[in-house]
């Protein structure tokens, strides 16, 4: 059986992480943000996955399941924050949510 | 009898106490009693304390009223030490001091600050007595400053006008500026001696030091600082003209009879060490002779009558310094003791003159008033006649001659201070004729107001008869050879020694000092009767001159551009403090960066993540860096 | 225990004063008016009691030590020794005429203003007894955010910045000082194993010369600005001018003295070395202080911040006396702690009665007073007198000893502190010629002082005239305190001391 | 499996820069789902099946429908499109993607510098993530149990319908 070099596995949780983050820095629509962050979250969770498998532990997983249980409060969260926004902006610009300047 | 001795500065302080604690409440009458009665009471018993320390012979008598404070091996009590100086000046203080309280209550009749004033001058005659009675010099100290603090109250008494309050603050700035001279001087000898009392030091002194010892000077020339403020010398002088502000009653008991001679007394009383500093005590007596020239040229400029009068004590008290520099210990006290009774008689013959003529000050607006006013003339000329020293008649011949003569003949006298005495003595009896041919010869100019009461006149004649009889407790060898006064003051003072050679000119001398007093007085007649134009022709072709004498020879003008201008100045300037202008920029400076940071809180999200991101990146660069 | 009591008498009656106050505030007034009474007569039963002359090296007079946090080394000690005595009698017996100020001046929140009065002054009072390093820190605390309050709610028009001003200054000193507090409780507990912040453990910490130097800095932070020494002073005049009558009183006559007393008490006991050291620079700080005090003082036309100024500089003499090391001149800083509490604060007074009727504190619009209050007058020049130190009143002992007693430690730096002495006679003289003297061209309504206050300003006058003459019994009881300190200092090595007068001779 | 990994892998990243780049935003999510299907062939290929299943029922399924629901709910229509186009245009790209790629690669650098071990090929399976969680993890798994709890009421609370407030001043009174 052939197999992975590990840093392959982290190579892949970087790249999608810094896609991610682009995405995040570019977009200035909330749910695009969102979206993002979740993708660099799932980068985040692949990134224990690869570090629990070269050790053969249980830990990354458990790890991973942690970060899946506070990307879904997150989203739950965020996704009604979104929606109080839209509300009461008109917009999904999160730009546009710039009272606490300083 | 002596042992009421505390009973003399007790009763001018309940006196002032009681006029104080009342307040203007108390009728005329009774406050008059219970300020004159005090002083009286305190002239009795000195007369009595002085009759039974001259029958007994005691040397000296030492009372502790109480421990005053005591810390480590410094004890200061609240202790008298009389002897035969004190009791020369508490003779003088009291009774001339009586005759002046006397004299303001008619003159003072219808002030309504009638209370304040006896109050004031109580407490006056309480802290001169402490100084003169005072066993240590913390003690004197308290009546140095205090004597300061009622000068201050009185010049300013009529403090509705504006420039006698400053007048008054002058004249206390000023004397402080030798206070702190003296305490300095204290601290020194405390330094040296620990311990203040009078008696101690003045024993330890030589003991400790040798003539011309380093220490001995500089503190010697400290005390002189201390003298120089309070007796209104060089360079210290100029506020007392400026002190005229204050009522005439008050400009002869402080500014003429006791106050300023206080410089006189603390130099005698620590004679001592003025003997171990010889340069110091040689200082004495230049400043002394510089002064009485240069204010006796002030006085002859002066239109004011009472100016005339400041300029003359400051000339005076300058023949007592030079008096004090040559030794002539007792000739110097002797000299106090007649000036303070013909000096306190002109103040209250002008005093009166000024009253009655409503308050008018310029003696060329008076004129005629011998037979307006023959009581006050008759004193005022006996009195003119004893600054003058108009030879055997008066008692100020008697103790100006006697400086005179020891400035020549003594051992530290010398050619330039026997010149400059006889040029003052000369300058004396031409403005002193001057302000009487000026003010009672003539024509009248200015109409007779009010007549002076009984109560006004009997103080002047009095003090008329002393200024003339007082002369005799100390005639010279060559007119009946009579030592009261340097018998009295024999054991505190030592006595004057002689040039070897020299006695024999003492009659020389005085024939000089006579005819140069009397050509003063034809001199004076000469331009003011005679021929008065020519007065104006000097006056007017040097008048530079004239102007510098009149001001004073600028001291004022000196002292504004030195020290009051850039004093005022330099507060005015740091009004708003500069060093809260540093915590100013401080909060500034903190405000400016709140302000600036607060700008990178654009509220837009996506620039904090930038932000974030950009920490991560530096970290992990940095991370790389520091540990590949 | 008594200690205790009376700490607390003044706490609980703040309380009560400020629970009653919402039903009657002459109520209020009254229960803080007693509390203080019944301090004061405490105090005065302990002073009556005591021996003229405590013996040196004597106990305590009173001393009250309680576990308070026994696991950090923190107890609640409170003990008396003559110079406490001293403060704690000035305290209480100021703190009856604070209340008595404020009777007419403050109607709104009355019962809020007491409270916070009578903590800052139990604040005040723990500061002088405390034996205890924390519990300093807490009662320094204590007296100083009631005293933010009551210049920030009660002040004149400038209150907010002046309540800034003041709190900040403190509190950033005050914290330099925590920091040396546990600095020394650390060290102490390294050298030694025992934690605790009980001053007589402390007193003899063996350490290095530069630590010592760093901590001593910190204790000298809190206490330099509190007196205040002359770059730290600025809060003063701020705070002064702002405050309301009482707070200025108890600012003037009380809070600066903790500095004063922290300096004797703490500051230089903890660290004789360094305190030696900084000796020089401590004389040149104050003479700094009194003549830059002086010359600011003479041209401010605000009466409050003239006043202040005047009490920068005869800090000053606080500052000259304590780093002269001698006997005398620390009987003179007890003394002038004493008698500039009572002068300047009448003055404050004073300054509150002119306001009340003037509504003005600039005294370029006053003048010619003397006519219509002639005992008001009276009473101020003596005050006026007491604060260019004229014998025969308190301040003269204070600066004739203190001056005395610097004059061997640097005879230069005295004598430009007594020449200072000169222009204090112009900036005094300053205010009655503009008060009291020159032309009276108003028309305000001008009553001479009130009954209430001449309840207040009488008994200021006679204890200052007393003190003047009669200053041995207070002398007498600061003696033992004093002896100690002034031991401690002296048995510093020989050359260091010959060094210290040299240097501070040379200073400029 | 090598080449498994490698596909997978190309799949996830080309997904997500399709993800990142559309305007639509229901196409940028029907890619994430591609890109979460991806991950977890990863996944299972790393040895973690339960992990793989987990990442496809609650990535792929709960999530990416949770968000689809808000945006049908917004009822956005073409002019949100067109506004993400103009939004997007322009060089906002370059600066956040220099600062990416900066950081990519940084840890690219990391990663290949140090040493690579291989990965083991045990199959942790379902049952051994169990063990761990409700042995040692079994605090975390509380606190997961608050945070869920913590965000349905939080979500409840802020996704309530409130009335709007603009400013307290223009606020209606009915």
């Amino acid at each position: 059986m052939e197999t992975i070099a590990v840093e392959y596995g982290l190579v892949l949780a970087g790249t999608l992480f810094a896609l991610g983050l682009i995405s995040v820095l570019v977009r200035r629509n909330v749910i695009f943000m969102l979206i993002s962050v979740e993708i660099m979250l799932n980068a985040a969770g692949l990134a224990f996955i690869v570090a629990g498998a070269r050790w053969g532990q249980a830990d990354g997983q458990v790890m991973f399941i942690f970060i899946v249980t506070m990307a879904a409060a997150e989203v739950s969260v965020g996704l009604a924050l979104i929606l109080q926004i839209y509300h009461q902006l008109k917009t999904l610009d999160s730009d546009a949510a710039d009272k606490m300047k300083g | 009898m002596i042992h009421l001795l505390w009973l003399i500065p007790t009763l001018p302080f309940l006196g002032a106490l009681t006029l104080v604690l009342a307040g203007s409440s108390l009728p005329r009458r009774i406050a008059a009693i219970i300020g004159c009665g005090s002083i009286g009471l305190a002239a009795l018993i000195t007369l009595l304390i002085g009759y039974e320390f001259l029958t007994t012979h005691t040397r000296a008598y030492h009372d502790v009223a109480w421990s005053w404070f005591a810390v480590a091996d410094l004890s200061v009590g609240f202790s008298f030490h009389l002897d035969a100086l004190s009791l020369v000046f508490l003779f003088v203080i009291t009774f001339v001091g009586f005759l002046i309280h006397l004299y303001s209550v008619g003159f003072m009749h219808d002030d309504e600050g009638f209370t304040r004033f006896f109050a004031y001058l109580n407490l006056f005659v309480c802290a001169m007595l402490l100084l003169v009675l005072a066993d240590n010099l913390v003690l004197l100290y308290l009546g140095w400053e205090g004597v300061g603090l009622c000068s201050y109250l009185l010049i300013g008494f009529w403090y509705d006008e504006e420039k006698n309050g400053y007048a008054a603050r002058k004249a206390f700035i000023m004397t402080r500026v030798g206070d702190t001279a003296l305490a300095i001087g204290l601290f020194m000898l405390f330094g040296v001696f620990h311990t203040l009392d009078i008696q101690e030091i003045l024993t330890k002194a030589p003991q400790l030091w040798s003539p011309g010892s380093q220490t001995a000077t500089l503190i010697a020339f400290l005390l002189l600082g201390g003298a120089v403020g309070k007796s209104a010398q060089l360079p210290l002088q100029s506020w007392l003209p400026d002190a005229m502000a204050g009522p005439s009653p008050v400009s002869a008991l402080i500014h003429a009879a006791t106050m300023v001679t206080a410089g006189v007394y603390l130099i005698a009383r620590m004679h001592g060490i003025y003997e171990l500093a010889p340069l110091a005590q040689l200082w004495v007596g230049i400043i002394g002779a510089i002064t009485l020239l240069i204010a006796g040229c002030s006085a002859l400029t002066q239109n004011d009558l009472k100016r005339v009068l400041a300029y003359s004590t400051i000339s005076q008290i300058g023949y007592m310094f030079l008096a004090l520099g040559i030794g002539a210990w007792s000739a110097a006290v002797f000299h106090f003791m007649i000036h303070a009774f013909f000096k306190a008689l002109l103040f209250l013959a002008a005093g009166t003159v000024i009253w009655a003529l409503h308050h008018e000050h310029d003696m060329f607006n008076m004129g005629g008033l011998r037979k307006r006013m023959p009581v006050v003339y008759w004193t005022f000329l006996t009195g003119a006649g004893s600054l003058a020293a108009i030879p055997l008649v008066t008692a100020g011949f008697y103790s100006k001659d006697q400086i005179l003569w020891l400035a020549w003949g003594g051992a530290q006298g010398n050619l330039w201070f026997f010149v400059a005495a006889l040029t003052g003595a000369f300058i004396t009896s031409v403005y002193t004729f001057r302000m009487v041919f000026v003010t009672f010869f003539g024509e009248e100019k200015t109409h007779v107001g009010h007549h002076p009461g009984r109560l006004m006149n009997v103080p002047l004649i009095v003090l008329a008869v002393l200024s003339l009889a007082g002369g005799l407790i100390e005639l010279p060898h060559t007119l009946g050879h009579v030592t009261l006064m340097s018998d009295l003051l024999g054991p505190v003072l030592p006595s004057t020694v002689l040039r070897a050679g020299a006695e024999s000119s003492e009659i020389v001398i005085q024939l000089i000092a006579a005819t140069v007093a009397l050509s003063g007085v034809l001199l004076a007649y000469i331009l003011y009767i005679v021929k008065p134009a020519v007065a104006d022709d000097i006056k007017s072709s040097c008048y530079e001159v004239h102007r510098l004498w009149y001001a004073g020879w600028r001291f004022d003008d000196l002292y504004n551009v030195l020290i009051v201008r850039p004093f005022v100045w330099l507060s005015q300037i740091n009004k708003h403090d500069v060093i809260d202008r540093f915590y100013a920029g401080l909060v500034a400076g903190t405000e400016y960066f709140g302000r600036t940071f607060a700008r990178t809180q654009t509220g837009v999200l996506r620039w904090y993540i930038m932000g974030i991101t950009a920490g991560a990146v530096l970290i992990l660069a940095l991370s790389l860096v520091i540990n590949p | 225990m008594i200690l205790l009591w009376m700490i607390v008498i003044l706490m609980a009656g703040g309380v009560l004063a400020g629970i009653v106050a919402t039903w009657s505030t002459v109520w209020c007034r009254i229960i803080a008016l007693t509390s203080v009474i019944l301090d004061t007569l405490l105090i005065g039963w302990i002073w009556a009691g005591q021996e003229v002359s405590l013996q040196p090296g004597a106990t305590w007079i009173a001393e009250v030590n309680l576990p308070w946090i026994p696991s950090f080394g923190i107890s609640f000690h409170l003990a008396l020794d003559g110079l406490s005595l001293l403060m704690l009698a000035l305290t209480f017996f100021l703190g009856i005429f604070a209340v008595l100020l404020s009777w007419n001046e403050i109607q709104y929140r009355t019962g809020f203003f007491h409270f916070n009065l009578l903590w800052v002054l139990a604040g005040i009072a723990g500061v002088f007894v405390t034996l205890d390093l924390f519990l300093l820190y807490f009662f320094w605390e204590v007296m100083l955010i009631p005293m933010y309050f009551l210049i920030g709610i009660w002040g004149h028009a400038n209150r907010q910045y002046a309540a800034y001003k003041f709190f900040i200054f403190t509190q950033a000193s005050g914290l330099l000082m925590l920091l040396a507090i546990l600095g020394l409780y650390f060290v102490h507990g390294n050298q030694t194993s025992v934690y605790t912040f009980e001053y007589s453990d402390l007193l003899n910490t063996p350490m290095s010369a530069d630590l010592a130097r760093w901590l001593m800095l910190g204790f000298l932070a809190a206490f330099l600005v509190k007196l205040p020494v002359v770059p730290f002073h600025t809060w003063l005049p701020d705070a002064h001018s702002e405050a309301p009558t009482a707070g200025s009183f108890i600012l003037a006559g009380l809070m600066l003295k903790t500095g004063a007393y922290g300096l004797i008490r703490f500051a230089l006991p903890l660290f004789p070395g360094p305190a030696v050291e900084f000796a020089p620079w401590g004389m040149l700080l104050g003479t700094v202080g009194i003549v830059y005090g002086a010359v600011q003082a003479f041209s401010q036309t605000d009466l409050k911040r003239l006043v202040a100024y005047t009490s920068v500089s005869h800090m000053g003499f606080v500052m000259l006396g304590v780093f002269a090391f001698t006997e005398i001149a620390l009987q003179g800083v007890v003394m002038q702690m004493i008698t500039h509490a009572i002068s300047t604060g009448a003055l404050f007074v004073l300054a509150g009665a002119l306001y009340e009727r003037m509504h003005t504190r600039d005294i370029l619009q006053m003048g010619g007073f003397w006519k219509r209050t002639p005992f008001m007058a009276t009473v101020s020049l003596v005050f006026v007198m007491a604060s260019l130190g004229l014998p025969g009143l308190g301040n003269f002992i204070a600066e004739f000893l203190t001056l005395l007693g610097a004059w061997p430690a640097s005879p230069v730096l005295t004598a430009i502190a007594t020449a200072g002495l000169v222009a204090a006679t112009a900036y005094s003289l300053r205010i009655m010629q503009k008060i009291f003297l020159g032309k009276d061209s108003h028309t305000h309504v001008l009553p001479d002082l009130s009954l209430r206050e001449k309840l207040i300003l009488v008994p200021l006058a006679v204890v200052i005239i007393m003190l003047g003459l009669f200053p041995q019994r207070v002398i007498d009881t600061a003696r033992a305190t004093v002896e100690i300190s002034d031991k401690q200092q002296n048995t510093t090595p020989v050359p260091v001391r010959g060094m210290l007068s040299e240097k501070g001779g040379n200073h400029e | 499996m090598q080449a498994t990994f490698y596909i997978a892998s190309a799949v996830a990243v080309l997904a997500t820069i399709m993800v990142i780049t559309r305007y639509n935003m229901i196409h940028a999510l029907l890619y994430l789902v591609i890109s979460f299907l991806a991950v977890a062939i990863v996944f299972f290929i790393l040895g973690a099946p339960f992990i793989a299943a987990l990442e496809v029922i609650i990535y792929a399924g709960a999530i990416v429908v949770l968000i689809i629901f808000v945006i049908m709910m917004l009822n956005l229509k073409e002019e949100a499109v067109e506004q993400e186009r103009i939004w997007f245009s322009g060089n906002t790209w370059i600066g956040p993607g220099v600062l990416s790629v900066i950081l990519l690669g940084e840890l690219v650098y990391i990663l290949v510098t140090s040493a690579t071990p291989e990965v083991s090929h045990q199959v942790i399976d379902a049952k051994d993530v169990g063990r761990s969680l409700y042995g040692p993890y079994i605090i975390g798994v509380e606190l997961c149990g608050l945070l869920l709890m913590s965000g349905i009421v939080g979500a409840y609370h802020l996704g309530r319908q409130k009335k709007k407030v603009v400013h307290r001043f223009l606020e209606k009174t009915e």
